[in-house]
């Protein structure tokens, strides 16, 4: 129970720096500011909650598995999209 | 050799309640498995009849057998069918749902109620695709590109839901499987020990589970673009018709794995038991499998080198496709290097492995091929490609299906084949098959587009070499099904081992009892150990 | 690979001709590869052949065999001498992609938008065709190629080329053809009913014969290729009554971006257009790129995203809202204001 | 209620199974939503100032309450399961129907949301009155990523309230096993992490605040 209050607590106090952090003006770093802050709160979520701490290789696996999936979507056409100067009517 | 099934018959699976209910109700994973392969043949002859009208249609050029309309729709349904009826569904659902408990020593799947939802699912997907087909149809082909399938009069919204619905039928099966994997195991059996058929199944399971849901999402995307016109792809309102093909591919090139490793999987049973050898490496072929599995997400990209990607992504795409061929070149190699030294019998089940190895090699080949940039430039979106699929899909999947379908037949059915037949008809399979697609390779490097239901002329002799050897296929297909439902009830009463094969699917009676194992089964001796006197045979002893 | 094997191999191969030397390059690669390829897979069928009948079972009784297991090192290790010889191609077709797209200096712009169900083909200087496309033989060619409506992909088998016209962008392509001819052009994505016949046709021209058709003739070849039945839709457009850069001035006005951009030099509410093109800008960032087309295609599209210093963030976008072609002539008028516009390019 | 079902050995092997199940099924749920979160990404790239200006417009203080509101829930969940673990039915039972209250309430706030935006004239496909009235060019393509988004993660909180509703009726019957409300709390978690990640995309990263 006291670890789950603990979390708890740790999540509503990010919740709100990360508010807090948004009426910043922090230009470029803004974004990641806030998918930092939001990384940190999934993993207290996934750790804690989820009891990924305790759980079996498998579960771990399976839980890893959605994660790198999102890493190799994102990352690899990334370098598309980012490099390819978009969408514009760009004749490059 | 006594006739076991006699012994068994009253405790067979297929015994006990025969009604149709009993069937529809089922909670069985081998009447399921029964069911999906049943079901999948049917769309695998469907599909084939949409395959014989598109090759007669290209018999000459201009319009002769039907115009473009019902060309395009007929080309997107036999896409859509083979695909996502025949292809995804055959070996994992059908065959895998059949063996895996078996395999592992289990006495089902893990969790049968939504195995048997699966089925359902499938179903009514399937329903709701072929209104969608024969109700208008949509004329999209599958890759249901934007802006054009959004754009279309046809009828596209059934269609994608349909094969929305067969994905959730993909993912209940794969969640099941790889569940099942790790947690049903008979006591003792290590990973490293299991069939190779349960790691390809396996494999197969993961990607389904990680890749489908995102095709499901894109599904619905375009379907809002058709009904709605929210514009989340539409370049006049500044979406990007590229970020949906690469959102496809995300899928779609994995999807490729789901069809060709289970095929694998079958060739690696099929390969130990007519050789009578362990396979040359089983890490090999294990690491390979995994390493199709992951690295079969990393290379979607190379469906798309001339839509205008940046162009380092295009090279990383291109690398990562060499990296997966290197996998499936390793199964091959160990394929063959078993045959070394072994005590071969020549059956039907083994010649189509001998196709399938040289069908293979050539489609994965050609698949390097069509990763090398510059070459694709020229191959991509014409017969050439069209052909190299094919290799992989008709000459990969197909014939490694008809291989299951002859090893596995008595331990599904409880009878023979007759395999005079059965060789018969694997010769014809392959023939037909060089004749229909060697032609489609040279059409490619002509220039031949493919989706095209009208061409030049000086193309027009390859075509009928093609649409000839279509028909030798077709010839054969029709041949080997009439043969098997005729062994069904006039076919030798198999022993519940007939080919002295050391998998543990055949450490139990053939057909199997409704829980698969009386007692606990004997895994004591490995699925490939043929080292030992005599082979198991019959339902093991207990220790 | 000396030329007349080449020759040989492509007809063996059912390849059409090459016509420039990027595609004879690439038919060089194509020849490697598909000879191991067929190699390979004759190697391993070959190899299965020789053990089954090698090792072939006399009689029913199935015999007990050795236990033969090859450590994983050598199936690796073999994996890796393959994947050298994978990678080795990717090498030299990576270096043949790049050069497909690297536009060559001096190249002879033209523009190609692909619509259900033709080509459209516009250039600087020459006629606005349908259908047949007509380019200078000996003299590097760049396509910007767009669509109207739907992905198209231009295909050019006598080239080797190949690119998707995406709708709401332009992807570009380049080639230089040795000799004069006419080539077959396909749309190779689908693109909806009539897709099988979005056929259109390359005229490459002896550099004098381009130069008279610039000036309104006819060469025999190209009107060939426009009643040639076996490609059937090129035909020549109308020609057009004013050059690309005259429609593009129409355009401006029409689209009302003369409200805000002069053409004599004096800066408005958005920079004057005289002397616009190839100079240097500097934006409100501070960085400093030079207008080119892509800079201003940008602009029109995405006009919030590269400001210009000391002009205010006015400008609408025209995404969606002009037709590529348009968006092409303006860039052609705003070339023709430079001030250097006359001279040699 | 204690019996397993046949084909398992034992009850403790039938939760492992299921447990697991769940798990993998979560990670395909998570790529469920990769394609919309792929496509923010993709069309905030291409549109930095219309994304700015269209998270601006939302109301990020609905947004906060709605994440404090979702992440309370998910503590309340975790510990009714711990309750329940702990053969506590009455404790358990007030924890989860809490949860569910509390995720009746975040749907309120949602559609409340919706109400607001379909009163501004925020439709999606660049339809309504806001898009007519001058918006930047990219702020449609925002605002449809935004309903369909927040849409879809909707539509997860209902199934996982209703799951989690049909659970704590259970409990109150005696009828429930801890091991099959740890299902139902995982699926819950899941969804509370994916608002994790929509809360800054759609509420907060607007720049600096007018």
């Amino acid at each position: 129970m006291r670890t789950y209050a603990i979390t708890g607590a740790a999540l509503l106090a990010l919740t709100l720096l990360s508010y807090g952090v948004s009426r910043l003006d922090l230009g470029g770093a803004e974004m990641p500011v806030a998918m930092a802050i939001a990384t940190v709160k999934v993993g207290l979520v996934a750790v804690y909650f989820m009891h990924l701490r305790h759980a079996p290789a498998g579960e771990r696996l399976f839980a890893l598995s959605g994660l790198v999936m999102y890493v190799v979507l994102f990352g690899i056409a990334a370098t598309d999209v980012f490099l390819r100067r978009t969408t514009g009517f760009l004749p490059q | 050799m006594t006739p076991t099934t006699e012994r068994h018959a009253g405790e067979s699976y297929l015994g006990g309640e025969r009604t149709l209910r009993s069937w529809l109700t089922t909670r069985d994973h081998k009447r399921i498995g029964l069911m999906f392969l049943i079901a999948t043949s049917l769309f695998l002859f469907v599909g084939g009849l949409f395959a014989l009208l598109l090759r007669l249609e290209l018999l000459a050029p201009r319009e002769t057998l039907m115009g473009p309309m019902t060309y395009n729709r007929m080309f997107t349904a036999h896409g859509v069918v083979m695909v996502w009826l025949f292809m995804i569904p055959a070996i994992p659902s059908g065959f895998g749902n059949f063996l895996l408990p078996l395999m592992i020593g289990a006495n089902d799947v893990a969790f049968p109620r939504l195995n048997l939802a699966s089925f359902y699912i499938y179903v009514a997907g399937a329903v709701v695709a072929l209104f969608g087909l024969f109700m208008g149809g949509a004329d999209t082909g599958w890759t249901f590109y934007v802006p054009y399938s959004a754009q279309t009069a046809t009828a596209v919204v059934p269609v994608l839901i349909g094969v929305f619905i067969l994905g959730w039928s993909s993912i209940v099966t794969g969640v099941n499987f790889i569940a099942t994997v790790h947690t049903m195991r008979a006591k003792g059996l290590q990973w490293m020990q299991m069939p190779l058929f349960v790691w390809a199944i396996y494999g197969t399971s993961v990607i389904q589970v990680l890749a489908t849901p995102v095709l499901g999402l894109v599904l619905l995307l375009i379907g809002m673009e058709h009904l709605f016109d929210w514009g989340i792809f539409d370049p006049r309102r500044g979406g990007d018709p590229v970020i949906f093909q690469h959102l496809f591919w995300f899928y779609s090139h994995p999807a490729v794995y789901i069809m060709v490793l289970p095929a694998m999987g079958v060739i690696s049973e099929v390969v130990c038991a007519f050789s009578r050898k362990n396979p040359l490496s089983y890490q090999a072929i294990v690491i390979a499998t995994v390493g199709i599995t992951f690295f079969g997400f990393l290379a979607w990209g190379h469906h798309m080198f001339t839509a205008g990607m940046s162009t380092f992504a295009a090279g990383s795409f291109g690398i990562l496709s060499m990296v997966v061929a290197i996998f499936s070149a390793i199964k091959v190699f160990t394929w063959t290097g078993t045959l070394y030294q072994g005590s071969i019998s020549l059956k039907a089940p083994l010649l189509y492995v001998l196709a399938f190895l040289f069908l293979f090699v050539f489609g994965g080949m050609t698949g390097v091929a069509v990763a090398t940039m510059s070459l694709d430039v020229h191959w991509h979106d014409t017969y050439f490609v069209v052909a190299h699929f094919h290799f992989i899909m008709v000459g990969g999947t197909l014939t490694a299906f008809l291989a299951a379908v002859h090893y596995w037949f008595p331990k599904v059915t409880g009878r023979n084949y007759p395999e005079t037949w059965g060789v018969a008809m694997a010769v014809l399979v392959f023939i037909g098959f060089n004749v229909t697609f060697v032609p489609q390779f040279l059409l490619g490097n002509l220039g031949m587009p493919r989706r095209y239901y009208d061409y030049p002329e000086s193309m027009q002799w390859l075509h009928v070499i093609s649409t000839g050897g279509s028909w030798l296929l077709g010839i054969a297909l029709l041949t080997t099904v009439l043969y098997l439902a005729w062994s069904l009830r006039h076919g030798a009463v198999a022993t519940d081992n007939p080919w002295h094969s050391a998998g543990f699917e055949w450490r139990t009676a053939s057909p199997p009892p409704p829980y698969n194992f009386p007692g606990s089964p004997a895994l004591h001796r490995g699925a490939y150990d043929y080292t030992g006197q005599e082979p198991p045979e019959g339902p093991a002893a207990l220790p | 690979m000396i030329p007349a094997s080449a020759d040989l191999m492509r007809d063996v191969l059912f390849l059409p001709e090459a016509a420039s030397r990027q595609a004879r390059d690439i038919d060089a690669l194509h020849f490697w590869v598909i000879s191991a390829t067929m190699l390979g897979a004759l190697a391993v069928g070959l190899t299965a052949l020789v053990f089954l009948v090698k090792y072939r079972r006399m009689g029913d009784r199935p015999r007990p065999t050795r236990f033969i297991a090859l450590p994983v090192k050598y199936e690796l290790a073999m994996a890796g001498l393959l994947l050298g010889l994978f990678l080795a191609w990717w090498f030299v077709g990576y270096r043949q992609m790049i050069a497909l797209q690297r536009a060559p200096e001096g190249a002879l712009e033209i523009y190609v938008t692909g619509k259900q169900w033709m080509w459209k083909f516009a250039s600087a200087d020459g006629p606005d065709t349908v259908g047949v496309l007509v380019v200078p033989a000996a003299r590097p060619v760049r396509l910007l190629i767009t669509a109207r409506d739907v992905v198209h992909s231009f295909f050019v088998p006598a080239l080797r080329v190949k690119q998707d016209a995406i709708p709401g962008r332009y992807t570009s392509l380049s080639f230089t053809i040795d000799r004069p001819g006419s080539f077959p052009v396909y749309c190779a994505e689908y693109c909806g009913l009539s897709h099988s016949r979005m056929w259109a046709t390359l005229v490459a021209l002896p550099p004098e014969e381009y130069q008279r058709w610039l000036e309104g003739a006819v060469p025999p070849a190209v009107g060939e290729a426009g009643g040639n039945a076996d490609i059937a839709g090129g035909r020549l457009g109308e020609r057009e009554a004013i050059s690309i850069a005259q429609r593009g001035e129409q355009q401006a006005a029409r689209y009302g971006c003369l409200a805000c951009h002069t053409v004599d030099g004096q800066p408005h509410i958005g920079p004057t257009w005289r002397g616009l093109f190839g100079s240097e800008r500097v934006l409100v960032t501070g960085q400093r790129l030079v207008a080119d087309a892509a800079y201003l295609t940008q602009s029109m599209m995405r006009p919030m995203e590269d400001l210009v210093a000391g002009y205010p963030p006015v400008m609408p976008t025209y995404q969606g809202q002009m037709e590529p072609a348009d968006v092409a002539a303006i860039v052609e008028y705003i070339k023709s204001l430079r001030h250097d516009a006359g001279r040699a390019p | 209620m204690a019996e397993h079902a046949a084909h398992f050995e034992s009850l403790a092997r039938q939760q492992t199974a299921a447990r697991f199940a769940m798990w993998v099924f979560l990670a395909s749920e998570l790529l469920l939503f990769a394609g919309l979160f792929f496509l923010y990404m993709c069309y905030r790239l291409y549109w930095p100032a219309a994304f700015a200006s269209g998270v601006g417009h939302n109301h990020a203080l609905l947004g906060t309450v709605n994440t404090i509101v979702l992440i309370t829930a998910s503590i309340t969940v975790a510990m009714g399961l711990r309750k329940l673990q702990h053969g506590a039915p009455r404790a358990a039972f007030r924890l989860v129907a809490t949860t569910v209250l509390l995720a009746g309430l975040f749907l309120v706030v949602k559609l409340t949301e919706y109400g607001v935006h379909i009163d501004e004239g925020i439709l999606p496909g660049g339809r309504g009155r806001y898009f007519a009235e001058g918006a930047l060019p990219g702020e449609a393509a925002f605002f449809t990523l935004y309903w369909l988004t927040t849409g879809l993660h909707a539509i997860h909180v209902t199934v996982g309230a209703g799951v989690l509703l049909v659970m704590a009726w259970r409990i109150r019957r005696g009828t429930l096993r801890a091991a099959q409300l740890e299902l139902g709390a995982l699926y819950w978690h899941l969804v509370d992490a994916i608002w994790i990640f929509l809360w800054p995309l759609y509420y907060l990263t607007g720049g600096a605040p007018k």
